[in-house]
């Protein structure tokens, strides 16, 4: 738990990101750059380039490099989520914002320099390439079933594998890929394009924020340099882990904004709009939806502090960041769903965001591990703290 | 009471169920094809047109179809396990010259039409030579509201002029949609259900402006759901449907076996999520055993299971009181079941969503496409809350009689 | 398909609803008194019960009932709605002689009772003379797995020895109550699902103890959900039901008709939950308007509507199944209606009860004690969560079997 | 918020509270003399002896009469409402810890010396004379429409009425009676038992924690002298609106604590219990139920801090406390109702504080303001702010 006044500085910077989402990335939601894969790679750089001159690109990153604290950032993304180009806009989207953690973390200096820097820079994108096809009894979500191998050739590896729903993985510049050496799980960084690494297809998905949207990879015969190793060999999925909570976190964040601006609009709305006599929002079955709407998203909020207090702690948070995220992607949902409802006919439109925000939300009830993952974890440590009581 | 299908209702289920695995199934990918080539009508579905038509399954949706009109009368009941069967696949109703809104506007035509209207429109939409849409929400009002129409349709010696704008009309952007049924007002000083009209407009009409095909919940339809605007557009007096003022009765009358068809569609939609479930559940593994086999997804499958089965009952239940008693009688279980299955539809492709994981985000299954289309049911036609309003109207009506009779017979 | 009752139903319907309202309301008072005056057993059940018997409205729950039995013999689908009437009073089945746990016993004996077992427990049991409990249920075990049930059913000489401890054993505490079907192992060796026996065990049996009448959420029947010891009970070898091993056949076929008799009287409840609902917001004002026209009241009254009419349309089409094709063939249909109807019955009454505030909190309505009846019947007969199970698992093959035949078709 | 540091006094008594209710109270949860309108006097008093010895009798009232924050006080009645007698036991039962609340900020040192006083000794109980029977239109939970009436006698008042649901009034030994004056709503301080003030019945309810139930009470020629007066007269809403929040509030921590309680015991039931081959939390169907109580559990507690840290901040807190109360009454109802679930037969029984929990935790949905009500108060303050927004 953090006081008001170690919050200052994430105020501060959460106040200016907001006025900025506001009024300068907000006009951009109807920009015909913005296609099924999300926006377009000119777009994107025109809208960075607004943030770079706002001095707010990458605000979650101290000059330092040091990180705001989780509390601070949660401030900051939720501005940023307000609408769904924002996190983009200012660099703090995934999977940049995640990848940009752990390589803050693990990266050796040389790689810093190489792959770290032109992310923070907003010069390049990443894509962290982890998931496995399920069909052929791939991965899928669950990494320990990985089928990617690397296999090691004097100083170099050459790795070759199937990787699937990798975000942004069409038009990244920076590679983090994950397979499985002789030591077990190991992180590769690569430049891309390589021409090793296929995008077989893009997908067509119900979600459209993320640029690249999300692909199917063929890796075939990546030759990559011992150097390019993140960390050691073997340890991949402990680095996984560094990443793991933050990014599921900074995912609630996010969405969080968007489905708070979501709320504004249905409830402008709903004031304006009549039917039957009254304003949409004195009928009750709106105005009830609108007010589960605004406990819902405090104890999102709340939810998403509480993690955050636990992870600048120091500690991994793993089941923290399980019930939080499992939470807020229902929560969050929840709120979307209702904001649709308000808004009728023009909830189905892209004549507002309300339509793309539900449509998100609906797909970050799976990606990050779906609800039913988290909660399956979550008995297991119900289970086992029961024994423990019984048994101690 | 009984709950089988009648013997000719499960020869129809077995022919239709049979047409669809020979011809439609097997033609999906030229369907899909040509849609991807941006052919909004796929050259498969006239050849299918003439199949089904030479097997007369064929307007079956129409029970009051005339001997010298073609295809088959059938009832309600008779055609609604029909339409589940056809709902499976999204657009095999129009090969079987079954699909909305062109069946809503053939009933109206059927009941209403001159013998020029009938002419000029019903018989080639019979015949399936053209097709239809139906112009009544507008942007700028709450539609569900229907006295909130605010079209004009002004009479001007032998003609009406419309102008107005309107949104979500489904079917206007088909290349072969040639007419519009147009709800506006003809008196505003009248008494508010005698305001509006309908009058039969030519889409080549000058005037008469598509200015976009909305994209809906991300989903760009072939058919399109279009925003239309009416400037200035005249027709002649002839076009008026039945009479002046009688735009919102008609209205009235036109939902209750449209909304049959939808729910019924939607119906087999919930079943085909549910199949594809079911397989995906059988065949993946998660933490060493089938899906299945979780007890959350095994809870999916059984839920869906009864959800489904349950709303089937009250869709068949609805239509049968229309076919015995009348849509107007049917009209507390129409506003029910207009409620309630699009929120099973959504419920059911959400599990299957869930259960495919991150495979059921994308295009890879047509659950995704399912359920959005069933989120926007839950708003077309009049969103959940004002079907909810009207069947607790019903029922306050329904116990206060019952509260007075009690009185009366304490009484006696 | 027809959803009308028949003519015979819809005068037997309006039979039962003149009985309830002649007899069985009036007496509600006097029940009340009896009871609150520690009388187990109110002496207008045996009036109501010459009264009804009169009638003929007399094991109406039994199809196979003979000719020379007394009471009339309904098929299952004919009783549903009487049963629905009868639920609306908790105790009016007793009345009828229509009362489980009696009513599954009956059927049991009226199977399998040897001529000695059918004059002494049946006939009675028919007459309305005495009534019978059913002990299945232990503490010490989850006895929806039936497979687990641990009292012990040792043979000796021309003799069962009876040990063990059941709970929940409806109709034990009722004055007339002389004989438990008692559920044991008799084989522990035996292969699991012919482990199993019952016995009739006259309930004056030396070691017979019921050790307590259980208040179930904070509510005591009066003809109780008791607590059973059974210590070295000795009762002759003739009263084993059908044969040794039997045990587990017998409990589920037991369960069919109860689990619809229990569901329609469970739907008779939610409509005399939501007449209630109805008239709270008929009369009571808030912020300046009656309950009803306050949009989330008016949605609860829709919602409740919906989900009684849907839920009542599975049970009767569960119970038409049976009569069609047997109790096995309605496994499914059976385990969804158990699974469904007491969650409808408390999310019905629950918003029965907040509509009516603090009043709902007490005895002044019937509503709390509904309420938490609802509740107990989500556990009761195996928790809601072993019956989405079987649905799931029925669902899962039914899906399999389709995915075969499709890929044979495909192949031929 | 607050820093952990200046909670480290409500965490010390929190904890000595736990332990004593725990070790001393809970085997009390058998005891005979539970009855269906609550504890009985003698119960209750033996049970409180036990507090007095312990030194935690009233814990979150200091012996200065200062109360605890109400950060604070969460902790203390969340560790009370461990057992459904641990309020009752300690002294910070409603509704009597609402009434030391209000009367210790508006009473007269006289007053408090009188009524007070035996109150936060736990030697008197206090009953709260405000809602009015629905039947013939009266105030139900709608405060402005009260019918009692108050009409001056000389240096005295004359006090008519009807009252519904008046929780504990059979057996209070303090009233505060609110009645219409013609300055307006008034409360007036009455010894109890009073033959003007007539219990008329008590209800069968289906809670049964409070000691003394909820009454029907018919106030006849009820004659008390203007010094009996709370504050003054025609301030009686504004007093109540002091008792509103707070006493919101300590419902929600203390069936918190009961709710926290029942998810240990559906969890212990569930590592033991066997069916189908395997424990019943092995079954999903359990284990998600007792992972989705984690969540809401959290989720409640969350939002409890917030708004007591808003009441600390000296604000009045009523949107915050209806989003609380309106939030932590349906979230503890599911998880109740999921433990009775979990627990199968046994549930339903009173064999443990389960069954009981679930009654206390459905009627918590309606009295202090059904949930509706909040809601519809809540989106009255949306339609507000909308309307702000659009035209500032």
């Amino acid at each position: 738990m953090q006081t008001e006044g170690a919050l200052a500085r994430g105020r501060e910077i959460a106040a200016r990101v907001e006025s900025f989402v506001r009024e300068r990335i907000v006009p951009y939601e109807h920009d015909p750059r913005l296609g099924a894969h999300g926006p377009a790679a000119e777009l994107v750089a025109e809208l960075r380039e607004l943030a770079r001159a706002a001095g707010l690109l990458t605000p979650h990153i101290l000059p330092d490099g040091c990180h705001l604290t989780h509390r601070e950032t949660a401030l900051v993304l939720r501005a940023a989520g307000l609408s769904p180009l924002g996190p983009v806009a200012l660099n703090v989207a995934a999977p940049d914002e995640g990848n940009m953690y752990m390589l803050g973390r693990i990266a050796t200096p040389e790689q810093k320099e190489h792959f770290l820097n032109p992310i923070v820079e907003g010069r390049a994108r990443s894509a962290f390439f982890m998931t496995e096809p399920a069909s052929g009894n791939g991965a899928g979500s669950d990494p320990s079933m990985m089928k990617t191998t690397a296999e090691p050739d004097g100083d170099y590896w050459i790795v070759n594998g199937r990787k699937a729903f990798i975000t942004g993985a069409d038009g990244a510049r920076v590679g983090i890929v994950m397979a499985k050496s002789p030591e077990g799980a190991t992180m590769f960084l690569v430049d891309l394009p390589h021409p090793a690494v296929r995008i077989v297809r893009v997908l067509d998905t119900i979600d459209s924020s993320m640029p690249g949207g999300h692909a199917v990879v063929a890796i075939d015969n990546l030759r990559v340099h011992r150097n390019q190793i993140l960390g050691e060999s073997g340890l991949g999925f402990k680095y996984a882990q560094v990443r793991l909570a933050p990014a599921r976190l900074t995912h609630c964040m996010r969405w969080l904004g968007a489905c708070t601006r979501a709320q504004e609009i249905a409830a402008d709305y709903a004031v304006r709009r009549e039917a039957f006599g009254k304003t949409l929002i004195e009928h009750e079955g709106v105005g009830f939806m609108l007010a589960d709407n605004l406990i819902d998203l405090k104890q999102a909020e709340l939810m998403i502090d509480w993690c955050a207090d636990v992870l600048d702690t120091g500690a991994s948070a793993i089941s923290e960041s399980s019930m939080t995220k499992a939470a807020v992607a229902e929560t969050l949902f929840r709120v979307a769903d209702r904001c649709v409802q308000v808004m009728g006919g023009s909830g189905v439109t892209g004549d507002t965001i309300v339509e793309q925000v539900f449509r998100e939300v609906r797909a970050f009830r799976i990606y990050d591990g779906p609800t039913e993952v988290h909660k399956w974890s979550l008995a297991r440590k119900i289970r086992k703290e029961a024994l423990q009581r019984l048994s101690p | 009471m009984d709950f089988a299908y009648s013997a000719r209702t499960e020869a129809l289920r077995a022919q239709v169920r049979r047409f669809m695995d020979d011809y439609v199934t097997p033609a999906i990918p030229r369907w899909q094809s040509d849609i991807e080539a941006g052919e909004s009508h796929p050259r498969c579905i006239e050849e299918l047109k003439e199949l089904a038509r030479a097997e007369n399954l064929w307007n079956l949706f129409l029970p009051g179809l005339r001997a010298d009109e073609p295809g088959q009368a059938l009832s309600n009941l008779e055609y609604a396990p029909l339409a589940e069967i056809m709902g499976r696949v999204v657009w095999a109703s129009e090969v079987f010259n079954c699909s909305a809104p062109d069946t809503g506007n053939m009933e109206i035509l059927h009941l209403f039409a001159t013998p020029q209207q009938r002419e000029q429109w019903l018989q080639p939409l019979l015949e399936g030579r053209i097709r239809s849409c139906f112009a009544m929400t507008e942007p700028d009002v709450a539609s569900s509201d229907a006295t909130n129409i605010q079209t004009s349709i002004r009479r001007e010696g032998d003609e009406y002029v419309i102008n107005g704008r309107k949104w979500f009309i489904s079917g206007a952007a088909h290349p072969h949609c040639k007419v519009a049924i147009v709800m506006g007002v003809s008196d505003p000083d009248g008494e508010p259900h005698r305001r509006h009209s309908m009058v039969l407009t030519p889409l080549d009409a000058p005037g008469v402006s598509i200015v976009r095909n909305i994209p809906v919940m991300h989903h760009l339809s072939p058919e399109g759901h279009c925003e239309i605007v009416f400037r200035d557009v005249r027709v002649p007096a002839a076009n008026i449907i039945h009479e002046e003022g009688a735009g919102f009765a008609i209205a009235q009358a036109r939902l209750g076996p449209g909304r049959i068809h939808h729910c019924m569609r939607s119906i087999g939609q919930c079943e085909a999520a549910l199949e594809l479930m079911c397989g995906r559940a059988a065949e993946r593994r998660t933490f060493g055993r089938p899906l299945h086999q979780h007890g959350v997804v095994a809870e999916w499958i059984a839920l869906s299971r009864i959800e489904i089965d349950q709303a089937r009952l009250l869709v068949l239940k609805a239509a049968w009181m229309i076919d015995q008693y009348g849509a107007k009688a049917a009209a507390r279980e129409i506003a029910m079941i207009k409620a309630l299955v699009p929120r099973v539809q959504t419920a059911v492709c959400d599990r299957a969503m869930q259960t495919f994981g991150a495979m059921g985000l994308s295009n890879d299954t047509p659950l995704a496409s399912l359920w959005t289309w069933g989120r926007v049911l839950r708003i077309a036609d009049g969103p959940d809350e004002v079907h909810l309003r009207t069947v607790a109207r019903q029922e306050m009506k329904a116990a206060s009689e019952l509260r007075a009779a009690v009185v009366k017979s304490r009484a006696s």
